[in-house]
């Protein structure tokens, strides 16, 4: 059957993309319409965001042409992609920390826009009218690193929306930002198709993917495997495409909560309260939080980018020592801890994962056998008279990359040369290696496709089956209500109290998160409690 | 036949080091003889190894310019009893080792006449360097013949902590300048602070060269290091056999210190002064620090009739009246 | 393929230097091995070397081990003036005391005040956030002009006609001599020994590794519970302390008494020669060698062929340039035949 | 009154030169390239600008060769540093000892060649008003120029596009390639910037501050320029501050010995430093101001992976 409908927005044919030592892109084809959000799928490493990468002209292809509206286009960076009307979030974002939201807006448009006082002005209009378009509040004047990571997204959301752009790609463009962020946003992008823009979207969320898409094209190892109408499918069966193979089976809640609810306290936070840290603006001041997690049960602390959650995660940690004017109690297995440092609360049985991965969890120029000696030599016995047991720091990062099924190349590659997901399963590998007595996990499985995730997920119960107390710190509330036994939202800086997550609403949670009051909830907690 | 020189700065930097770079090519020049030179050996460990390599490498003569090279020079003299060394301005000897040094404070006198001749204000600006015996009783020198043609006149120094750094002396010229002083006066190596009186419209002296150049109108005159006689000498002693260790303080009378010609500003009546004063220094009637002189407190430490000795001139280290500020001890 | 960069170095060096001293008219086989042989042809020469290499490789591994950590630490000049003032104040005190153990309380003195003076910046940054690069550096010049003071004032030597000069240290004060005939002395030893030392430790021990881990990633140091505050101090203090040892070592050494200059910029020239080596011990060292061969035949060429200081400083200009291109040429194929051994492992 | 006049005359000569090589250098870290070799690309500027007013006797010939000059040794710099990312501060210090060596051995001739200074533009009228005229309006064209340095530097980093996207590069070049912009060009112009304006601190001081050539005339003060740029964390109007401060001191104690205050002069020579360090610590204080301005990408090698 002839096609006589006009060319697709953008084709593209045998894309092939090679990497010393990889094959990202093996001659895919994809062809995209205005007005089409089409759904780009894969485990991670599959070669999304390289084969996104090269339509903005960030890499170049080895191989394989690229049509717009029909004809074949030379992109060669990316001034050459905005010119032709490509806009691209990126997945780990591309913002300027010492800028301002203006600075960094006007550096991804065209530029005239910073030229002289007038269209300086301009573009501020501009942003605040699009962002109150589209619900994306922003400040232009703010300098980047004041800002919470939800912000920061919006920020890259609003430089593309601003672009006017035919085509708008999003890498992953969710992974920080709240339900009602999520769905503000969904409906824009809607919106936005409905106005003629098509859209390619990233992402492992494959109920968003439900929501908003109605094609997926699927990867695996660099190759397109199906290219699928979304309704056809629900999240089991792209997954199983994505993998190759059934997605296990997984119930990650034990049937009954009150099994833990006899054993002693692992952790107690009392009357916790933190100044911001000093010189960083933006920084949330903890106030007067209070909660215990017990041996055997995984505690969720939802709350929005930017409420607390890192000031909280630090306090936990031990990281920054109380400064004069904070106050709070706390402990661990009943043993005082408040101004203990870092190394002291280790050896007492903690355990920590933060959410960044490169350059905090783990080093990103050191091999994955030095980064498994980072924080294991607490605990594990990888030292001696002050000097490091080589041979055990090897031994032990081999067997945290054989358990987690970490995909390497061996315990001395960088971990940089790891992709986001398989580094975040070895980093969880390294701290449930330590049998830990209580772990801080915060997004677990942020950026993860659903496999990965889905084997975080398992070890984490697996850790508080043997008794240990675990609290998750995360943006995904689905993730939480999945994953946890109790939930408390934390919202500028204050804690709500705990609920039993099978007997609270993810929309209760939401509220509270969004900063419903506490005290009115605490009412009706005790009653869907009771 | 070899001479090696070794030198504290760069030949390039118009003052100390070059005028005994002017030295060595005069013996190049008149003996015909090789002459080898090392620039910018600093004071520390490196000197020894310098000297130690030219004496090794076959120079008969080796001449140590600084005074920072006394020491490594007496080590290495020992090891090479054949070899025959002169180093500038110390005071250490040996059978292998001669010092030789100018009378700069001749010179000094001299200028120090013209000062008092020709300031109007009373005042004289003196940019100094580091604070050693031998810039002090430059100091000194120039103030007492100063004050025997003006006996109201002071000097005030600046001290700059370094030999070398025109910009530095420039400034100090300056400050000078503001403060007062009509005539300026160094003992830095470099011709800024010429070239601050030139612009200024006042008047200077030149130093270890003649600077004329620099500060056509404002250079009364230089006093000039002149090595090159007491170079092609001792080079030519060591050839001969004839040289024997001995210590050498050369003042106007040896050549050593020599007078550039006036410039034009200096009138008929100051040369005459500054003539007289000069000759009656070469033929040993006026010794510059003859009494009586007193120091900055008044009290009378040369009675008239004597004259300090040689040994309290090395090692002088106080002001005579006259000198504005403390020496610092 | 590491150890061929210098020498590929040093051949396109041959090459630039034939052309470079050919234009001038020097002959260009006698001036290159003014440069690189001749220094080196007596045992003596090979003393030199040590002697001055020694101040070089012991400050510069000091040094590099606070570079690892991202402690920026540019005023080991004056650490090294501080060091020399302190164990040289010692000597001078102890000027009639004929003991042995006059001169391990020297070297003590002078790795405290190179420590003291270390200590400043550390603290203005610990406590104040100030910049060190900028203190360390100012302190440097502080450091020479307190040296000045005291050499033209009270350590003047009482029978040194007042020159700017202390007494030369007692016999008890000087450094002993290892190889007899020459000047080589303890300082080398010292030196080697701790560059030995800072390499297990930045190897093997969790110090090192906390260095390492704080200098590339301070987050995950403070995560890891490193102390950054710690770290600055043992850099400074590390590297005041040999930087401290290297101006003791100096004075009571080849010098042999204070003077108003007693380091021709060894602190200085070490940043290049860490650098050079590639912050690790065993390149320092090679680097520290290379660096003490040029001055030497620096001086050498201009003994032998009478060329100025200015032609052997662009010489050894143009030798670091090219040691530092060859050096990114080497890496830079050692990694593509890296990368290129392993294929489609990382797509596994 | 006039002695405190003459006193600033002085003080703002002896700022010039730390104003433009601080600026120049400012420029530079700010695209995230630390170029230690200041000293010797000031050294190599002052010798191409004294040789070049000797050949030509035209002021604005010097001033161009100096600028020239110092540019040029900076393209070395940027070829070891930036083309082949060799380590910054290896290079730049390996900078400073060839430069020294270069310019020793191009002024051989010059050493006791004399030049006037460059002329003094007074400024009609405005050079006629009592105090400040004399003060700020009868000066020579590097003065004038290094009052407007900090004004254009400050122009330039925040109201040019261009200046956006240097600031840009410095602060963190991964995201700025991905953005498309060409890290290693902006990069190589901002160097060769901060040699030219070494360079014109260099052809100030063979040319204004004392006209003169004689080996290694700079005396240390590419170093101090360094130090500014720190102390002004990294703020084009702080850096003339900071050389004001600097210079003033300086000034200060040599007047201060001249009216003959009994410090040792050593001590005197100290206070420049110590006053410096001072200051740094009291403005220091402020974390996150220092955090805005610094440039993150400071002195690290860029790999375009591609
Ligand atoms: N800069 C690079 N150098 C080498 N290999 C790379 C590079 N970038 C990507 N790769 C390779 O390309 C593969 C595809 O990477 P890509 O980032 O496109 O995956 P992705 O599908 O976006 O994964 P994710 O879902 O985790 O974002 C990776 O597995 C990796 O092996
Ligand atoms: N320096 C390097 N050397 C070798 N390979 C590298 C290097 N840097 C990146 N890679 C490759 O790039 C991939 C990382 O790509 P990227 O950071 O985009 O992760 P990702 O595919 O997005 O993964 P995730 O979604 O899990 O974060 C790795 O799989 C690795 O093989
Ligand atoms: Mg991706
Ligand atoms: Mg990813």
């Amino acid at each position: 059957m002839p096609d006589n409908r006009p060319p697709p927005l953008l084709s593209l044919r045998g894309m092939t993309k090679t990497f010393p030592g990889a094959v990202a892109n093996r001659e895919v084809d994809l062809d995209l319409r205005g007005g089409e959000i089409h759904a780009l799928l894969g485990e991670n490493g599959a070669g999304k965001s390289t084969l996104v990468k090269m339509i903005y002209g960030v890499l170049k292809a080895d191989a394989g042409r690229i049509m717009w509206r029909g004809e074949e286009v030379d992109i060669r960076d990316p001034a050459a992609a905005r010119k032709l009307g490509i806009a691209m979030v990126f997945q780990h974002f591309s913002l300027f920390d010492s800028l301002s939201v203006l600075e960094n807006i006007a550096l991804g448009l065209a530029p005239a826009a910073w030229a002289g006082r007038g269209r300086r002005n301009e573009l501020r209009s501009r942003i605040h009218a699009v962002s109150a378009r589209y619900g994306l509040p922003l400040h232009a004047d703010r300098h980047m690193h004041t800002l919470s990571v939800g912000e920061r997204q919006r920020i890259e959301i609003v430089r593309c929306l601003l672009q006017a752009p035919k085509l708008l790609i999003m890498d992953e463009p969710t992974s920080v930002l709240t339900p009602q962020e999520t769905s503000r946003l969904f409906e824009t992008l809607k919106q936005l198709a409905a106005e003629g823009l098509a859209i390619l979207y990233i992402s492992h969320k494959l109920d968003e993917i439900a929501a908003l898409c109605r094609r997926a094209t699927i990867l695996r190892g660099g190759r397109v495997v199906d290219c699928v109408q979304v309704a056809d499918q629900n999240a089991r069966s792209l997954a199983a495409r994505m993998m190759g193979e059934e997605l296990p089976d997984a119930d990650l809640r034990p049937p009954a909560a009150a099994a833990t609810a006899d054993r002693p306290a692992r952790l107690e936070v009392a009357g916790l309260s933190r100044a911001p840290a000093a010189g960083v603006a933006g920084g949330v001041a903890l106030k007067d939080i209070s909660f215990a997690v017990r041996g055997g049960e995984i505690v969720g602390i939802a709350g929005v980018a930017g409420n607390g959650q890192d000031e909280l995660l630090s306090a936990l940690c031990g990281e920054s020592p109380p400064k004069p004017g904070d106050t709070g109690c706390m402990a661990i297995d009943g043993q005082a801890c408040a101004l203990a440092g870092a190394r002291r609360r280790r050896r007492m049985g903690l355990a920590v994962v933060p959410a960044e991965r490169l350059g905090r969890g783990a080093v990103a120029g050191m091999s994955l056998a030095e980064n498994a000696l980072l924080t294991a030599f607490e605990r594990l016995p990888l030292m001696s008279h002050g000097f490091i047991r080589a041979r055990a720091c090897r031994r032990f990062a081999a067997a945290v990359v054989a358990r987690f099924k970490v995909k390497s190349r061996g315990v001395d590659a960088p971990a940089a040369s790891l992709s986001g997901g398989n580094l975040q399963k070895f980093i969880v590998g390294r701290e449930l290696g330590q049998s830990p007595g209580l772990l801080v996990v915060a997004q677990p499985t942020w950026g993860l496709d659903a496999g990965a995730a889905q084997a975080i997920g398992v070890a984490l119960r697996d850790l508080a089956e043997r008794g240990a107390a675990i609290v998750v710190i995360s943006q995904d509330l689905d993730e939480l209500m999945s994953l946890c036994d109790r939930i408390a939202a934390i919202c500028a800086g204050r804690l709500s109290p705990l609920f039993d997550t099978r007997a609270v609403s993810v929309e209760r949670v939401g509220l509270l998160m969004a900063g419903a009051d506490a005290g009115d909830n605490a009412n009706r907690a005790a009653r869907d409690a009771g | 036949d070899n001479a090696g020189f070794v030198y504290v700065g760069p030949i390039g930097d118009h003052g100390w080091t070059y005028r005994h770079d002017v030295g060595r090519l005069a013996v190049e020049r008149e003996l015909g003889i090789d002459t080898t030179f090392v620039e910018s050996v600093s004071e520390g460990a490196d000197a020894e190894r310098v000297i130690r390599k030219l004496a090794a490498g076959g120079s008969d003569i080796i001449f140590t310019t600084s005074f920072g090279f006394m020491n490594p020079t007496i080590r290495v003299a020992k090891q090479f009893p054949q070899v025959k060394f002169e180093h500038a301005t110390g005071y250490k000897r040996a059978a292998n080792v001669s010092t030789y040094s100018g009378r700069f404070y001749e010179g000094r006198a001299v200028i120090g006449t013209i000062a008092g001749h020709m300031t109007r204000t009373g005042q004289i600006g003196y940019v100094a360097s580091h604070p050693i015996p031998e810039v002090v009783r430059g100091i000194n020198a120039f103030t007492l013949a100063m004050r025997k043609v003006n006996p109201e006149a002071t000097v005030k120094v600046v001290w700059i902590n370094s030999w070398y750094d025109p910009g530095k002396e420039g400034d100090a010229a300056k400050a000078l300048i503001d403060d007062g002083a009509d005539i300026i006066t160094q003992h830095t190596d470099s011709p800024a602070p010429l070239q601050v009186a030139q612009q200024r419209g006042v008047h200077a002296f030149g130093q270890a060269s003649d600077m004329i150049a620099f500060a056509p109108k404002a250079q009364l005159t230089a006093i000039i290091d002149n090595w090159d006689r007491y170079y092609v000498e001792r080079v030519k002693a060591a050839m001969d056999g004839t040289w024997k260790s001995a210590d050498m303080w050369g003042g106007i009378r040896s050549g050593m210190v020599e007078m550039a010609p006036y410039g034009d500003a200096v009138p008929a009546d100051v040369r005459a002064a500054a003539d007289a004063v000069a000759a009656a220094i070469v033929d040993g009637r006026l010794h510059p620090f003859a009494g009586p002189v007193n120091n900055q407190a008044g009290e009378q430490v040369v009675a008239p009739g004597e004259t300090l000795n040689d040994k309290a001139l090395l090692g002088m280290d106080w002001y005579v009246e006259g000198v504005q500020g403390r020496l610092p001890k | 393929m590491v150890y061929l960069s210098p020498l590929l170095a040093l051949g396109i060096s041959l090459v630039a230097g034939t052309v470079m001293f050919g234009a001038m008219g020097v002959p260009p086989g006698g001036a290159l091995y003014a440069f690189f042989v001749e220094p080196l042809t007596s045992a003596y020469g090979w003393a030199e070397l040590g002697v001055k290499a020694a101040p070089l490789l012991l400050i510069a591994v000091a040094l590099a081990v606070g570079f690892r950590a991202g402690v920026w630490n540019i005023g080991a000049e004056g650490q090294l003036t501080l060091g020399a003032i302190c164990g040289g104040g010692i000597a001078l005190w102890l000027y009639r005391v004929d003991a042995a153990w006059v001169l391990p309380l020297m070297l003590a003195g002078g790795v405290l005040g190179g420590m003291a003076w270390a200590a400043i910046p550390a603290f203005l940054k610990t406590r104040f956030n100030t910049s060190e690069i900028l203190t360390s550096l100012m302190l440097t010049y502080v450091a020479a002009l307190l040296l000045s003071l005291l050499v033209h004032g009270p350590w003047r030597d009482p029978d040194g006609f007042n020159f700017p000069e202390s007494r030369l240290f007692s016999d008890a004060a000087t450094l002993p001599v290892i190889l007899p005939g020459t000047r080589l002395h303890l300082g080398l030893p010292f030196a080697l020994a701790l560059a030995a030392a800072v390499w297990v430790m930045l190897s093997r021990s969790l110090v090192g590794f906390q260095i390492k881990v704080i200098g590339q990633a301070p987050a995950a140091g403070r995560y890891a519970g490193f102390s950054e505050r710690a770290t600055v101090w043992f850099c400074f203090a590390l590297a005041g302390g040999a930087a401290g040892l290297a101006g003791i070592v100096e004075v009571s050494g080849p010098i042999g008494q204070l003077l108003p200059g007693i380091s021709p910029g060894y602190g200085f020239t070490a940043i290049i020669v860490a650098f050079l080596g590639r912050l690790h011990p065993l390149g320092v060292a090679l680097a520290a060698c290379l660096l003490a061969l040029s001055y030497l035949g620096g001086e050498a060429a201009q003994i032998t062929l009478n060329l100025p200081l200015a032609v052997t400083g662009v010489f050894q200009g143009m030798l670091l340039f090219f040691l530092l291109a060859c050096d990114v040429l080497i890496l830079y194929r050692m990694r593509i035949r890296l990368r290129n051994r392993h294929p489609g492992k990382a797509a596994a | 009154m006039d002695l405190l006049i003459a006193a600033m005359l002085t003080i703002i000569t002896a700022a010039t030169p730390l104003l433009y090589a601080a600026l120049g250098e400012l420029v530079a870290e700010k695209s995230g390239v630390l170029n230690l070799g200041v000293e010797g690309m000031i050294l190599l500027g002052a010798v191409c600008g004294f040789a070049a007013v000797t050949f030509t006797g035209n002021a604005a010939a010097g001033i161009a060769a100096g600028a020239l000059g110092g540019a040029a040794l900076s393209s070395v710099f940027a070829l070891l540093a930036l083309g082949l990312q060799a380590s910054q501060v290896a290079t730049g210090l390996a900078l400073t000892i060839f430069g020294t060596g270069l310019s020793a051995l191009l002024g051989q001739d010059l050493v006791g060649a004399a030049y006037d200074g460059l002329p003094k533009l007074a400024v009609p009228l405005l050079s006629e008003i009592p105090l400040a005229g004399a003060l700020l309006f009868h000066h020579d064209i590097l003065v004038y120029g290094s009052l407007a340095l900090p004004a254009a530097v400050a122009w330039f980093l925040t109201r040019t596009r261009a200046g956006l996207v240097l600031r840009a590069v410095g602060d963190s070049h991964e995201v700025a390639h991905a953005m498309g912009y060409p890290v290693i060009r902006i990069r190589c112009l901002a160097t060769l910037f901060g040699g030219a304006c070494a360079g014109l601190a260099g052809a100030y001081l063979s040319l204004a501050y004392s006209p003169l050539w004689i080996e290694n005339m700079s005396a240390g003060r590419g170093w101090i320029a360094l130090a500014l740029v720190v102390f002004a964390t990294w703020r084009p109007w702080r850096a003339l501050a900071g050389a004001y401060l600097f210079g003033g001191i300086t000034i200060a104690q040599l007047h201060a010995q001249a009216l003959g205050v009994a410090i040792p002069s050593q001590i005197m020579s100290m206070l420049p430093y110590l006053a410096t360090i001072a200051v740094l610590v009291l403005i220091s204080r402020d974390k996150s101001k220092i955090k805005r301005n610094a440039p993150a990408c400071i002195g690290r090698a860029f790999h375009p992976s591609s």
